[in-house]
């Protein structure tokens, strides 16, 4: 798009020099300058901002910046699936353990609610109500890769609620 | 909050033909003390993940430095001087490993490598915010000295409390409910009678993990039924800040696997689901 | 109209003359549209041209409509215009199939006693719709009568498969003479029929096919046309058993005598053992030609291979590389300005050596 | 980010000793679950500097990298996988249960096994790479068939409607491939549904049936059938099936499964023909006939010897309580060559059609 | 200068022209056997396997690094929010449904059925909660509308980027669908961008923007108690000014001088909003305003 002009330039200009007729008269008239073989400097310059969107779809782009296809060889396309076997299955028996454990939390929970309900009624219907306006405690926290300089507050400020 | 509570704890005050059965329950309490950092990698994710890393670097796009350093600026220079160029193909030179192929100054056979700039730090600017930041020792002084009463023990893990009174054998510290109270609350008010008022925590929920049924002192089976049925329903919940400080009481803030070596057989069979495998 | 755009609508005139100024009157009330409630067609007659069971020929219309109120169910088609008509002759069918619930179909029952949809598992019911042609004269002519593009392509076809045919004859004839030298005792009878089937089994060799199963199947090949040949009446019974008993007795013989060489010429046979044997002497022989080195020998190595008939293709590629094959040098296939090479490790240019 | 910064590790599986697990009594371990010597220490420690053996030109085998971090990925992973693979064998000496799908599911992260499976021929095995006496190998032909040759076939099946003009359905179970031996220049396996000329197919194909499944190969015997249902039936004006070639009490092992000219002729008597191999004759003018090849498990040996050509191939299915495992086809219309088989075959000379629109109903 | 994309799109219909009816018949089959004739395609060798398969071209390593954040989930909150949601005897709560017609009309016969009572759509049972549906987050959809977009479509270009930037997944662009005269839109218009993100690049997603984005909003009270759709999705937005404190914007502010605020939707399995929100907190996403049913100031912590 940019370059548009510059083209349409050179092409009106080559078409001049190689045209058949009246071409001493614009030869003549004109600063001679041949399309191929000479290299051109972009002259006209675009506005930052436009060149901030240049560049901006240049990072979107593919274009320059793709690299070769990746071809394994017959060894390391199986070496390669047995990684990916072997992390399967570890995922998958992760996953299991993690759902046999949940699973016998929920039954636990079901059952203390049901022991609880026919031992002390009162007491259930207050632990088997929903409690509405859950939430979690902003002290809870994301673990992170290293620990903090202070790794546990000691101090409590007094809980007046309790 | 207090109203509805009220109202409901006027029946149970009331003398009912269940009262003893009331007397016989008891509320546990099972406090951890959530991961602090993330957890230890296995062998198997940590050569998995360096592996895919690698290969995400080797099928990446080219990274558009032009876009991230302005042209000709200081910054853009440091950059550039910080990566190794790739060979570029030079005629009359024979590639054994194949003919470079370098566009936008990355070797497109290979995997790339952008390298940050390193820093320069005067000592006098330690203090300053900008200093360079020095990861912490996910490894600490309790672990080190093993103090299992420390919370700041085994960062990755989750940590359970558990009491030893008057070394009848470590359990999760239960309490007896007093007349008009419900389990959660009694479990909160028994910590804190317990270890002290410095403690911050956090109830998950009213409901009851999980029972534990005693006869005569002896764990039974959870569906086994009888007058003489001692129970104990686990209140979950999470320690926030302070610290569990009793007196005259052993205790012991443990991870799922130390759990096991001390509690009975019978003890880690019927509450060894609730106790997290991080 | 305003100062400002009577002035603009001026400018458009710029260099015509203004002549008098015509005033027009606009229209200051809409036309009221007139309703044309008389532009009715004709009727399009559609509707269905047949009815349930009733039998139609090839081509008749079944139904007329606009969309598909219905659909073309079996034997029958749609048109340009949704219009069903019949593809084969039969009985009309309306019918409800189970597999499109929402649909209708037109159908054609190929005969009086079936319904439609013809069950799903069941064979289709197909009409031929072929009669044979009774005229031996007509019913010759149809049979010569080839496609263009066959046609034209026969010529070459048969001019190739004499060019075959005779290549074969020449190789069969070859196979005679060396049969004659290899085993003596066979008859002439015997000798034709051994050497033909040597070329069959030539062939398959060449497709890749091992010795024991060229050979079978071109013995079973054989064998299959004994009996046909008996079955048809071409040869008696007792001609077809002394025959194919004959043919057993010979194939022993000329399967235990002969083999082929790498060049597929017959050669005396070769026991597993006394082919290793002669390997292992050619293999002896070039080692030897290896000692002796400089551009001669590796020609000679290379001749040896050549000559040799003993060995496979494999084999010669196995040992070309193993005695043959020159080291080659770095530059060896670069242009010659190429001087220098990269040197990975000390991560330099260096001159190649 | 990776996390664990002070564990020192080491890898826990060199890469000098890599075997995989085997059950304790094992005498002696089948060549199968071994990589070729060529290719195996490239496989298992990682290609070398010489480059990966499988690449023919030395110039590619030096051009040639391999990613990097693959070689600890790798190590870790077989260990991994090895470890629960032993726990598979010990759980099949404590128990006999599902012994099969133990083995398989122990074998079948084996990359020794994977690699050959992969890059030997499948079809013409070799049982020294691909031994299909192990179930594993079973396995991985089946999820491979099952990935596209399973699909052409049903497809070509179901266009061509041989299901439902011959059988009324088909659940495939069998891998079966064909071949016409007798012919030198169409040498190949054949696609499902090929148009093949009557000279191709003068004598009787080969047919290769690969079983999948643990049957006892000692006493399952199977039945071929190979039927025509495109048979003019012109007195009634309609088609008709005939049966091409029959053959029963086929015996197949999982390795030596191909019924050849030669097997044929070493035969010992226990397979029976049913019939006579009658080859393509389509007559001129008429559609594309279709020769339709099925295979059957049988439950006890069929003896009969068939003397029509008119063939319901339902009922005989019925009758002899058949079960259908696997399928092929192949078609078959006029053209030069179809007058000397007929000659060769002592046949009739073919009749001449043409193609009435008009009124003519089927009777 | 701007290209409109709108307008009508044209597909090729072989059978229309060549003078045939459109009237299609998919043939039943007589077998069991599911065809992937993708399989059968002999073109594209690469594009046969899946996506996740290192043969095919489009081949993108995911697991990269250790997912704290879905580490923190399983490993801390999933057991937490089973035992907040676990109730004893719950049976499932039927939704709204369109209701049959009485019948009091031959009319009725033919019609479709009336809309649900109290809602204009149907909305799902809610089902007994369970071990197998702790509620999770499923996805987050990004969508950024730049209304100056209309007038210079650069904005739309630089929206996208910042997307890509702040989330490093790449985003669609979205165009107006139809002309709407009021705002001087057409249809075509290439309007601002939008992404969907799961896996890694959400949790990713999440922890910047409750770890580093919002203890940075000045007077920030959190997301609305009110926000949701009724189906356990939270939705809130982030202004201009908010955009500016993700990292990947500012240590390149050079570049970012004017920011595009976005909508953030928050899918997640949760069968209601406030079991959703309860699901939220736990990732440290505050919440303000009342919760329906409940004072703030008795809510017990």
């Amino acid at each position: 798009m940019l370059t548009f002009p510059i083209k349409s330039q050179i092409a009106t200009l080559s078409r001049a020099v190689n045209g058949s007729t009246n071409t001493k008269y614009l030869i003549s008239s004109l600063p001679l300058q041949f399309a191929r073989g000479k290299r051109t400097k972009r002259t006209v310059t675009v506005s930052a901002g436009t060149q901030r969107i240049i560049t901006q779809l240049s990072v979107i782009s593919a274009r320059k910046k793709v690299p070769r296809v990746l071809k394994l060889s017959n060894e390391d396309l199986i070496r390669h699936d047995t990684v990916q076997r072997a992390w399967t299955l570890f995922q998958r028996e992760k996953r299991q353990q993690q759902d046999e454990q949940l699973s016998k939390q929920y039954d636990s929970i079901i059952n203390a609610l049901e022991d609880l309900k026919a031992v002390a009624p009162e007491l259930y219907a207050v632990a088997n109500k929903k409690e509405k306006g859950k939430r979690f405690p902003l002290e809870a926290r994301i673990p992170v890769d290293y620990p903090p300089n202070k790794i546990w507050y000691y101090d409590v400020a007094k809980d007046e609620s309790k | 909050m207090y109203q509805p509570l009220k109202r409901c704890l006027a029946t149970v005050a009331s003398p009912s033909a269940e009262g003893s059965a009331v007397n016989a329950i008891k509320a546990a309490l099972l406090l951890t003390r959530q991961p602090i950092v993330t957890p230890d990698l296995t062998e198997l994710e940590k050569a998995y993940f360096n592996y895919q890393e690698e290969l995400e670097r080797r099928l990446m796009w080219t990274f558009p430095h032009y876009y991230y350093f302005k042209k000709g600026s200081l910054s853009e220079r440091r950059f550039i001087k910080a990566q190794k160029g790739p060979v570029s193909n030079q005629p009359n030179i024979l590639f054994e490993k194949g003919e470079p192929d370098v566009v936008h100054n990355r070797e497109r056979r290979l995997k790339q490598e952008v390298r940050i700039p390193k820093e320069e730090y005067e000592e006098s600017s330690m203090s300053d915010i900008s200093r360079p930041v020095v990861p912490n020792s996910r490894i600490t002084d309790a672990d080190r000295a093993n103090d299992i009463t420390s919370l700041e023990r085994a960062l990755p893990r989750t940590l359970h409390l558990l009491v030893n009174e008057n070394n009848k054998g470590w359990k999760l510290p239960s309490f007896a409910l007093a007349q008009g109270t419900t389990l959660h609350r009694a479990a909160e008010s028994g910590l804190r009678e317990l270890g002290g008022d410095d403690i911050h925590t956090w109830t998950v929920a009213r409901s009851p993990a999980a029972v534990l049924k005693y006869e005569h002192g002896k764990l039974v089976a959870p569906d086994a039924n009888s007058d003489k049925l001692e129970r104990e329903f686990i209140i979950k919940s999470h320690i926030l800040a302070g610290a569990f400080k009793p007196q005259n009481l052993e205790y012991a803030w443990l991870t799922k696997e130390e759990v096991e070596e001390r509690v009975s057989k019978d003890y880690f069979e019927a509450t060894e689901f609730l106790f997290s495998r991080v | 109209m305003s100062f400002l755009s009577s002035t603009r609508a001026l400018g458009l005139f710029k260099g015509l003359s203004l002549g008098p100024v015509i005033q027009v009157r606009t229209a200051t009330k809409k036309v009221a549209g007139s309703k044309t409630s008389m532009k009715d067609s004709a009727g399009r007659r559609l509707g269905a041209k047949a009815a349930e069971n009733e039998p139609v020929k090839t081509g008749q219309i079944l139904m007329r409509q606009r969309g598909t109120r219905f659909y073309p169910g079996e034997n029958a088609s749609i048109g340009k215009d949704h219009t069903i008509y019949a593809t084969e002759p039969g009985y009309v069918r309306f019918y409800l199939d189970p597999f499109h619930p929402n649909r209708k179909f037109i159908g054609v029952a190929l005969s009086p006693e079936l319904r439609l949809p013809t069950p799903h598992f069941e064979p289709r019911v197909r009409r031929l719709g072929y009669v044979p042609i009774e005229d031996e004269a007509k019913a010759s002519f149809e049979e010569q009568n080839l496609k263009r593009k066959d046609h034209l392509l026969r010529p070459t076809i048969l001019k190739e498969l004499q060019e075959r045919a005779a290549k074969r004859q020449a190789i069969v004839e070859q196979y005679k003479e060396q049969l004659k030298t290899i085993v003596p005792e066979l008859s002439d009878n015997e000798l034709s029929i051994a050497a033909e089937r040597l070329s069959n089994v030539k062939n398959h060799l060449k497709n890749g096919v091992t010795l024991p199963d060229a050979q079978a199947t071109v013995t079973s090949i054989h064998l299959q046309d004994l009996k046909l040949q008996n079955k048809k009446g071409a040869i008696s019974p007792e001609e077809y058993e002394t025959s194919n008993s004959n043919y057993l007795s010979l194939i022993k013989k000329v399967d235990s005598s002969v083999s082929f060489d790498n060049k597929y010429q017959l050669t005396k046979f070769l026991t597993p053992e006394a082919r290793q044997g002669k390997l292992d002497e050619l293999e002896a022989q070039l080692q030897s030609l290896t000692e002796g080195k400089g551009k001669d020998s590796k020609k000679q190595l290379s001749k040896v291979l050549d000559m040799s008939t003993l060995i496979t293709p494999a084999e010669k590629k196995l040992l070309h590389a193993k005695y043959v094959k020159p080291l080659l040098p770095l530059n060896h296939g670069l242009a010659k300005s190429v001087t220098k090479r990269w040197n990975y490790e000390k991560k330099r240019v260096e001159p190649l050596a | 980010m990776a996390t664990v910064a002070e564990s020192t590790s080491s890898v826990s599986a060199k890469s000098a000793d890599k075997t995989w697990a085997k059950p304790s009594n094992l005498e002696n371990e089948p060549r199968a679950f071994k990589a070729p010597s060529k290719y195996r220490s490239s496989l298992l420690n990682g290609v070398s500097k010489e480059g990966p053996p499988s690449l023919s030109s030395k110039k590619f085998k030096l051009r040639y990298n391999s990613p990097s971090g693959l070689q600890d990925a790798f190590d870790v992973s077989y260990a991994y996988l090895r470890d629960k693979s032993q726990e598979l064998y010990n759980k099949i000496e404590s128990s006999n249960e599902n012994k099969t799908q133990l083995e398989i599911e122990a074998q079948i992260n084996n990359p020794e096994v994977r690699f050959n499976f992969a890059y030997n021929d499948k079809l013409e095995n070799d049982p020294q790479y691909i031994d299909y006496e192990q179930p594993v190998y079973r396995e991985l032909l089946k999820q491979d068939w099952e990935s596209k040759d399973q699909m052409l076939l049903m497809q070509r099946l179901e266009q061509l409607h041989a299901i439902p003009d011959t059988l009324p359905t088909f659940e495939p179970k069998v891998p079966v491939s064909l071949k016409f031996l007798n012919h030198t220049t169409v040498n190949r396996w054949i696609e499902p549904g090929t148009v093949l000329s009557s000279n191709v197919t003068a004598y009787p194909p080969s047919i290769k049936i690969q079983e999948l499944e643990q049957v006892d190969t000692k006493t399952q015997l199977y039945t071929v059938l190979i039927v025509n249902p495109d048979v003019a039936d012109i007195a009634n004006n309609t088609y008709k099936t005939q049966i091409s070639w029959g053959l029963s009490n086929v015996k197949l092992e999982y390795n030596d499964n191909f019924i050849t000219p030669r097997r044929l002729l070493e035969d010992d008597g226990s397979i029976n023909e049913l019939i006579d191999y009658l080859p393509p004759v389509p007559e001129k003018n008429l559609p594309t006939q279709r020769f339709v090849v099925w295979v059957f498990r049988q439950p006890a040996p069929i003896n009969v010897k068939l003397t029509e050509r008119d063939f319901n191939i339902r009922e005989f299915v019925k009758v002899n309580s058949l079960n259908a495992v696997g399928a092929h086809m192949w078609r078959s219309t006029w053209d030069l060559n179809v007058s000397k088989v007929r000659e060769l075959y002592g046949l009739p000379k073919g009749t001449v059609f043409h193609k009435v629109r008009g009124e003519k109903r089927m009777k | 200068m701007r290209l409109t994309v709108g307008g009508a799109r044209f597909f090729s219909s072989t059978r229309a022209a060549a003078g045939k009816a459109g009237c299609n018949t998919v043939a039943p089959v007589h077998h069991t056997v599911k065809i992937d004739k993708n399989r059968l395609s002999p073109r594209f060798p690469g594009l046969q396997h899946s996506k996740l398969d290192i043969r095919h071209p489009g081949y993108k390593p995911t697991s990269t690094y250790q997912d704290r954040v879905a580490e923190y989930y399983s490993n801390s909150v999933q057991s937490d929010l089973l035992l907040i949601n676990a109730q004893h005897g719950e049976s499932r709560q039927p939704g709204y449904k369109r209701r049959e017609w009485d019948g009091s009309s031959p009319f009725h016969l033919n019609r479709s059925l009336r809309k649900p009572k109290g809602s204009d759509a149907e909305t799902p049972d809610i089902k007994p909660h369970s071990a197998a549906n702790v509620p999770k987050i499923e996805a987050i959809h990004i969508n950024c509308y730049v209304e100056q977009a209309k007038d210079n479509v650069n904005h739309a270009i630089s929206a996208l980027v910042q997307l890509q930037q702040i989330t490093g997944v790449k985003p669609k662009p979205i165009y107006s669908k139809t002309n709407v005269l009021h705002w001087r839109v057409r249809a075509g218009y290439q309007m601002g961008a939008s992404v969907v993100l799961k896996g890694r690049p959400m949790h990713q997603f999440i922890a910047t923007l409750t770890e580093v984005v919002f203890p940075r909003i000045r007077m920030f009270k959190g997301v609305s108690n009110k926000s949701g759709d009724t189906l356990g999705d939270i939705q809130f937005g982030l202004r201009p000014d908010d955009v500016k404190f993700f990292p990947e914007i500012e240590q390149n502010q050079d570049n970012w001088s004017k920011t595009y605020g976005f909508h953030v939707n928050v899918v997640t399995s949760a069968q209601t909003d406030a079991e959703a929100r309860t699901l939220l907190s736990a990732y440290g996403i505050p919440f303000y305003g009342s919760e329906k049913g409940v004072k703030p100031e008795n809510v017990e912590y």
